[in-house]
């Protein structure tokens, strides 16, 4: 039975739509949709958080000094963003690292994914589905779910505490390694802990699995890093499940940031097609080959399949991922043994650098021009989010006719929930989008 | 380190910022609070923090203990919002007290200004109760304004009703003031001391003593006939803390009231 | 504590969310400390956007849009109590390395269409603009210094919260100076302590984001490093960081420019 | 006296942790010799050495194998004595008002193995700020009581030494429960040991040991010798406490402010330096509260903070109140200088401001 509001709705021919302050997003952010009989006329996600200029005042700076400067732009994926800095310039100077601290640093890795996917999927987005305005309210009436997060998100910045330092912006990672590695002892002192988020992680996937999803598959051109033995962290190939196959290096010929007129921002797109997705759909997609027997084993009970196309599941793909991380966090730990020297040797030379990492929320991509100083002359940064932005654009396109018909405050929701879909990390696409500065 | 408790009897305001705290206990018999005339305890806010307070009562008044305190941070604004009944934490009374006994049989100029009239009160109401054995009695006072003047009602009644010459000023006079506007060095005239039979007890702002013991030198007393009671930073009161250090001295314990000759070679020292 | 739950926001200028996310990282006092606040404006965390006043804001981020300010006075207005929180807004954050350079310049390294972008000439703490009743160093704020800081206000005592230098916090735990043992470079004896010594536990010298101590000698470091061998333009870029407007850090590096 | 071999001194240890006692002794850790729990002899820095300067520090791989062969490091005893950071209390508020509870104190049996002689005479000095003949205080005293004492007899000074101007070392003369002086020749590695006091005695009856020799005694005194004749730096003390105090105008105070950082590193390292300050943290709600005490400085601005503004704004006049009160007004309060010559507050300034060459500077600009 429709409401008579809904009704009301119902009759109405066009409306517009404003969420001026996005909310349970990282970074600011607002939404503009127009509809018109049902359609979209118009659809913008505006992102009003001012620009920080990083590529201009990496310019000048020491090569050492990357790690420390890129992780600002982020403070929810700092580890992404200094790690890719790090892989670019060691690509430079053909820097080649121990396998300890390969090791190390993917341990870093699932210590952000675990925090960050944990973050996001219950303390931002999970209340979307359960109809809580924040996890605060959440938490009254689900207080054992809500505990069982906290821990299991604290289990993932122990991992950054302890090998990063801290858990926003990391001191400990450089050009070369670390400046220092942590005894086995006191890596083992996290095992058992980890053991205790695997299990809960598997209780995370099978809890986001119960919730209602809305019947919206979409066909995306998927786009993530893909690694011979590995599910992707902090290297491989970029590959697309429309043909895309290139080494970093090759980046800026395949993809191109475009001006788009409505929105003044830059979207990512492929060269010669069109907008692409990143992310945790994608890489599961790509790499579902390369995910753990248990990570497969809880994915077909729930009855996911080895694709998804529904960005609104893309909540339970983060608890798989989060559930791979504990894993291989307990895998690593188990093999570990403490490198002699913390680093290598690095020699600056004249040379450019590409590399793209993981971040939680998607492939991120750097490149840097670095002079025979070692000062950096020129850097370019692609984040995950302003890769998305043309997708989340189109998502809402094709999700709003669905639900034109429910009163605003209903469909305001709706919206929101299909971005925060994407764990959009405004903070960091800001840094190289163009800002609208009218606010509507 | 442990404070006792002790329990607010009365709070009220002597003036905008300044106000008065009584104390009495339950858990102890009150001799065990027993002080001389310029000692000072440690008053601590429940959860906020320690201050260090004079005590500012009659010394011979036994049931409870009063200390004015000048609203100025943490500590003295968590106390100023406390309520009959309330209860805080108190340690000493510490220091060495102003040298009642010792000037006994002289003329007493008493200089204060501002707060510093508190912790030279219970020294008032000794020579007062015992003013046969003291000569001539002055007081000299100094506050910012008229509405920041301690006691007003008390030094009305003490200039009436007992032997004792007061003179007040103030930096800066409103409609209602009488009085004198200035600073406190210049009631000096009107205390017609007699150099060799004084002695002087100060307190108040550090700039405001310095001035005026250079008056009362000038006025012919000697280094050792002047005292004063000097602050500092201070957190234990035991002298194990350092802050309180003032050259070889620990306020807490040789202070915090001073023969002026054991600090005149570094009163005037800046920063030390 | 009074009995009503105090209201508590939080606001965001120009940052990289990482301070606000402290609170969030807050795991195991989270919902304790939530728990005894109103949580009224937190968008970050919360789609509950009530209107003001509120008793404490916290605000993250510097001042660099004309948006920003007009923000910011309005957030003052409606705040009790403001406390700004991190580097950005204590210090103009990062995004003060364009207060050297022309901002034009600058937009047009990283943005195509430059027209588009409405920015201020410089990036400035808060406290440029209003007043600030505490500023909670760090780039990032270290999440305990930050429950201090709000227990502190909600008892009305004082936050301990050290001003004087990371060298304390090192003595304190007992690490062995980098600088003295290993002449690694560090700004540790002119940046306040917060952070528990974090850098040089970690066998790096500090790098000074917690900003300059109460009372800073940079010029004697200075001269400490060019005779370890730095050169004046290392010592600039040294000093002109996450707190490279904080004014002791900002002469210096001016200092070090030729 | 008695001779031990080498391999005694571990039964030394595991007699005295058979004892209840928590022992601690030098050890190397990130690049320095400090001081921490030791379980055995293996924990001991054996063949290491130092190299010392105005803020410098190194280790030295010597190549004699010796178990104390090192200057003073950058730790002292106080941090066991004195702890950095130590609850005093906490209180729960109540109908009554609040109760409050001293922190339940743990008072550990300290055994420290390697004290060296200017290392004794600043926990002598403790004792007296501590016991200030008003006050004492609850926790130093208690865990002051039960400490066993192996005091260690220096062989070799470092190169920012100057006990000997001090008149504390480099022998040490008293106040140990046995003392320790670390022989080393072509063939033999062994101990000479003085039993302090009859738990000393006690001790060494436990311990294999032979008296020692006419030759073995003399090579301890040699040992001592070559300390006191090589100690680094020399610091004139001849009316130091006038000195100071009709100086305080003195421009030097000028030069050395230009250099002082004010970041506390000499008074952090200080073995003697005991000022604190004291926090009082509260919960959430405000009903559990508690204070902790924490070592402060001089050099910490706050320090000297009071309501109305700030006694020693300066650096200038913070580095004249340390020096002033380690050289001079501590004679005044505690009948002693406040300085051992250890010399850690000259290797462990960023900037290497030497307390010996300052003194010797306001000397100088008194000629000129
Ligand atoms: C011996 C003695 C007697 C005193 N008698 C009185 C009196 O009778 N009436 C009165 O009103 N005041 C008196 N004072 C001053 C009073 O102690 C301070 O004003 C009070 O400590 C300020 O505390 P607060 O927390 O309210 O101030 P805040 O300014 O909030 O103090 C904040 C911080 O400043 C520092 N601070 C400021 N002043 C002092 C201080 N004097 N000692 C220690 N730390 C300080 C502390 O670090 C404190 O934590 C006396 C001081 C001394 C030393
Ligand atoms: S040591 Fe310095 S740079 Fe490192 S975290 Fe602390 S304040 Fe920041
Ligand atoms: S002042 Fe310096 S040399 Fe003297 S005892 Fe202290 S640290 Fe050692
Ligand atoms: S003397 Fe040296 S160690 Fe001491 S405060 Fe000054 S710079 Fe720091």
């Amino acid at each position: 039975m429709l409401s008579r509001l809904e009704k009301k709705a119902k009759q109405m021919k066009s409306k517009t739509i404003k969420v001026d302050y996005m909310a349970r997003v990282e970074g600011e952010g607002a939404l503009y949709l127009k509809i018109k009989q049902g359609k979209v006329e118009d659809v913008k996600l505006k992102i009003f958080e001012p620009p920080r200029f990083f590529e201009a005042f990496l310019r000048g700076r020491s090569y050492k000094e990357a790690p420390d400067i890129t992780a600002r732009i982020c403070g929810i994926c700092p580890v992404a963003y200094q790690m890719s800095a790090v892989h670019a310039i060691e690509y430079a100077f053909e820097t080649k690292i121990s396998p300890e601290v390969r090791e190390l640093r993917r341990l870093l890795y699932c210590g952000e994914w675990i925090e960050s996917h944990t973050l996001h999927l219950y303390m931002l987005h999970a209340p979307d589905f359960l109809g809580y305005d924040d996890v605060v309210q959440m938490s009254k009436d689900h207080p054992e779910i809500v505990k069982k997060a906290l821990r299991l998100k604290k289990t993932g910045n122990d991992i950054m505490n302890l090998v990063g330092g801290r858990e926003i912006h990391p001191i400990n990672v450089k050009v070369g390694g670390f400046y220092k590695t942590p005894a086995k002892k006191e890596l083992m002192a996290m095992y058992d802990n980890i053991k205790w988020a695997r299990d809960a992680a598997i209780d995370t996937v099978r809890f986001a699995a119960t919730f209602q999803f809305p019947d919206f598959v979409q066909d995306y051109e998927c786009v993530s890093l893909v690694h011979p033995d590995e599910y992707p962290f902090n290297e491989g190939r970029i590959i697309s499940n429309k043909g895309v196959d290139i080494h970093p290096n090759q980046y800026d010929y395949f993809f191109r940031e475009e001006h788009v007129e409505h929105s003044h921002a830059l979207h990512s797109r492929i060269r010669e097609r069109d907008n692409y997705l990143v992310g945790p759909i994608a890489r599961y997609n790509l790499n579902y080959d390369k995910l753990t027997n248990t990570c497969k084993e809880v994915a077909a009970e729930i009855g996911l399949g080895t694709e998804c196309c529904n960005p609104f599941k893309s909540i339970i793909i983060r608890g798989i991922e989060t559930l791979y991380s504990c894993e291989e966090a307990l895998r690593i730990i188990e093999n570990y043994e403490q490198p002699e020297f913390p680093a290598v040797e690095v020699e600056p030379k004249e040379a450019a650098g590409y590399a793209c990492t993981e971040a939680p929320r998607g492939m991120i991509y750097h490149s840097y021009r670095i002079g025979s100083d070692g000062l950096i002359e020129d850097a370019k940064i692609v984040p995950p989010t302003s890769q998305n932005q043309k997708t989340i654009e189109n998502d809402l396109r094709n999700f709003v006719p669905m639900y034109a018909d429910l009163p605003d405050k209903d469909l305001v929701w709706k919206c929101e929930q299909a971005v925060r879909n994407y764990d959009p990390c405004i903070s960091c696409a800001t840094h190289f989008l163009k800002l609208n500065i009218v606010r509507e | 380190m442990i404070p006792r408790q002790v329990r607010v009897k009365k709070i009220f305001w002597e003036t905008e910022d300044v106000f008065t705290l009584e104390l009495v206990s339950e858990d102890y018999p009150m001799s065990e609070f027993y002080f001389r005339p310029g000692q000072f305890n440690m008053l601590y806010a429940f959860g906020v923090g320690e201050a260090a307070i004079s005590i500012s009562s009659d010394s011979a008044k036994k049931n409870s203990i009063l200390h004015s305190i000048h609203k100025v941070g943490y500590v003295t604004n968590a106390l100023s919002k406390l309520k009959k009944g309330d209860v805080i934490g108190i340690r000493g009374p510490f220091g060495k007290a102003w040298p009642l006994e010792e000037i006994k049989g002289y003329d007493i100029c008493i200089m204060a200004g501002g707060i510093g009239l508190a912790p030279l009160r219970p020294s008032i109401y000794y020579i007062l109760k015992h003013r046969k054995q003291y000569g001539k009695f002055t007081l000299l006072y100094g506050a910012r304004s008229p509405r920041d003047m301690l006691y007003p009602v008390e030094l009305e009644q003490w200039a009436k009703k007992h032997d004792i010459h007061i003179e007040t000023i103030v930096d800066r006079a409103d409609s209602m003031w009488r009085g004198q506007v200035g600073v406190v060095t210049e009631l000096i005239d009107y205390a017609e001391l007699d150099p060799e039979r004084t002695r002087s007890m100060v307190c108040g702002p550090e700039i405001m003593m310095k001035y005026s013991i250079d008056e009362l030198k000038k006025n012919g007393l000697n280094e050792d006939q002047i005292y004063l009671s000097l602050e500092r930073n201070m957190k234990c009161a035991l002298g194990f803390c350092g802050h309180c250090q003032y050259g070889p001295s620990f306020v807490c314990k040789e202070g915090p009231v001073f023969n002026f000759s054991k600090v005149k070679d570094i009163f005037e020292i800046r920063e030390l | 504590m009074a009995n009503k739950k105090p209201k508590f926001a939080v606001f965001k200028m120009s940052s990289c969310d990482g301070c606000q996310l402290s609170l969030l990282d807050a795991e195991d006092e989270l919902l304790e400390l939530l728990g005894g606040i109103e949580l009224a404006y937190f968008p970050e965390a919360s789609s509950r956007m009530l209107k003001g006043p509120y008793d404490i804001g916290l605000v993250e981020g510097s001042i660099t849009t004309p948006r920003n300010v007009e923000e910011i006075r309005q957030i003052r207005k409606e705040c009790k109590i403001l406390i700004t929180i991190g580097a950005c807004a204590t210090a103009g954050g990062i995004q003060a390395l364009r207060n050297w350079k022309d901002v034009k310049e600058f937009t047009k390294i990283v943005y195509a269409s430059p027209e588009y972008i409405s920015t201020l000439n410089r990036s400035l703490p808060v406290s440029s603009y209003v007043h600030v009743d505490f500023e909670l160093r760090g780039c990032p704020i270290n999440k305990y210094q930050l429950i201090e800081v709000l227990k502190a206000f909600l008892n009305h005592r004082k936050p301990n919260i050290a001003t004087r230098s990371v060298c304390v916090d090192c003595k304190l735990k007992g690490n062995v100076c980098v600088m003295v043992a290993r002449s690694t470079p560090c700004l540790g004896p002119v940046t306040q302590g917060g952070c528990n010594a974090l850098c040089p536990s970690y066998d790096r010298g500090c790098f000074g984001c917690y900003g300059p101590m109460d009372s800073t000698n940079t010029s004697s470091l200075a001269a400490e490093f060019r005779e370890m061998g730095e050169t004046n333009y290392e010592i600039m870029n040294v000093f002109r960081s996450y707190n490279a407007y904080a004014e002791p850090f900002r002469k210096e590096s001016e200092a070090n420019e030729k | 006296m008695k001779t031990i071999s080498k391999d005694s001194l571990d039964k030394i240890i595991g007699y005295l942790k058979y004892k209840g006692y928590k022992v601690i002794g030098p050890s190397v850790r990130d690049g320095a010799i400090i001081y921490d729990e030791i379980s055995c002899i293996e924990d001991l820095p054996a063949g290491w050495g130092d190299e010392q300067e105005a803020g410098h520090y190194r280790l030295r791989k010597r190549n004699d194998g010796a178990l104390f062969g090192y200057a003073a490091g950058p730790q002292s005893w106080k941090k066991f004595l004195f702890p950095g950071k130590l609850k005093l209390w906490e209180a729960e508020k109540n109908s009554k008002g609040f109760e409050i509870t001293p922190a339940n104190g743990q008072f550990p049996k300290y055994a420290f193995i390697g004290v060296r002689s200017c290392e004794l005479h600043a926990v002598f000095i403790q004792d007296k700020v501590f016991n200030n003949g008003m006050f004492s205080d609850t926790y130093y005293n208690k865990i002051r009581k039960n400490i066993f004492i192996a005091a260690v007899n220096c062989a070799e000074a470092g190169k920012t030494c100057f006990c000997v101007s001090m008149k504390t070392g480099p022998k040490a003369e008293e106040g140990y429960d046995i003392a320790l002086t670390e022989i080393i020749n072509q063939d033999e590695h062994y101990f000479v040991v003085d039993e302090g006091t009859p738990k000393g005695s006690e001790l060494m009856e436990q311990i294999e040991s032979l008296t020692s020799t006419e030759e073995q005694l003399a090579a301890a005194d040699d040992a001592l010798k070559n300390a006191e004749s090589n100690m680094g730096r020399t610091l004139e003390t001849d009316g130091i406490k006038s000195l100071l105090y009709k100086n305080h105008a003195n421009t030097v105070w000028d030069q050395i402010a230009k250099r002082c950082l004010s970041c506390a590193n000499c008074t952090m390292v200080c073995p003697t330096c005991f000022c604190s300050n004291v926090e009082d943290v509260t919960d959430l709600s405000g009903d559990h509260t508690e204070r902790w005490r924490t070592w402060d400085s001089c050099f910490n601005l706050d320090y000297s903070k009071v309501a109305g503004g700030n006694f020693r704004t300066s650096i200038k006049a913070r580095y004249r109140q340390w020096m002033t009160h380690k050289l001079a007004s501590w004679i005044d309060q505690f009948g002693i200088s406040g300085c051992v010559g250890c010399g850690r507050c000259i290797t462990w300034c960023p900037v290497g401001i030497d307390i010996t060459k300052e003194v010797s500077n306001i000397r100088k600009s008194l000629k000129n």
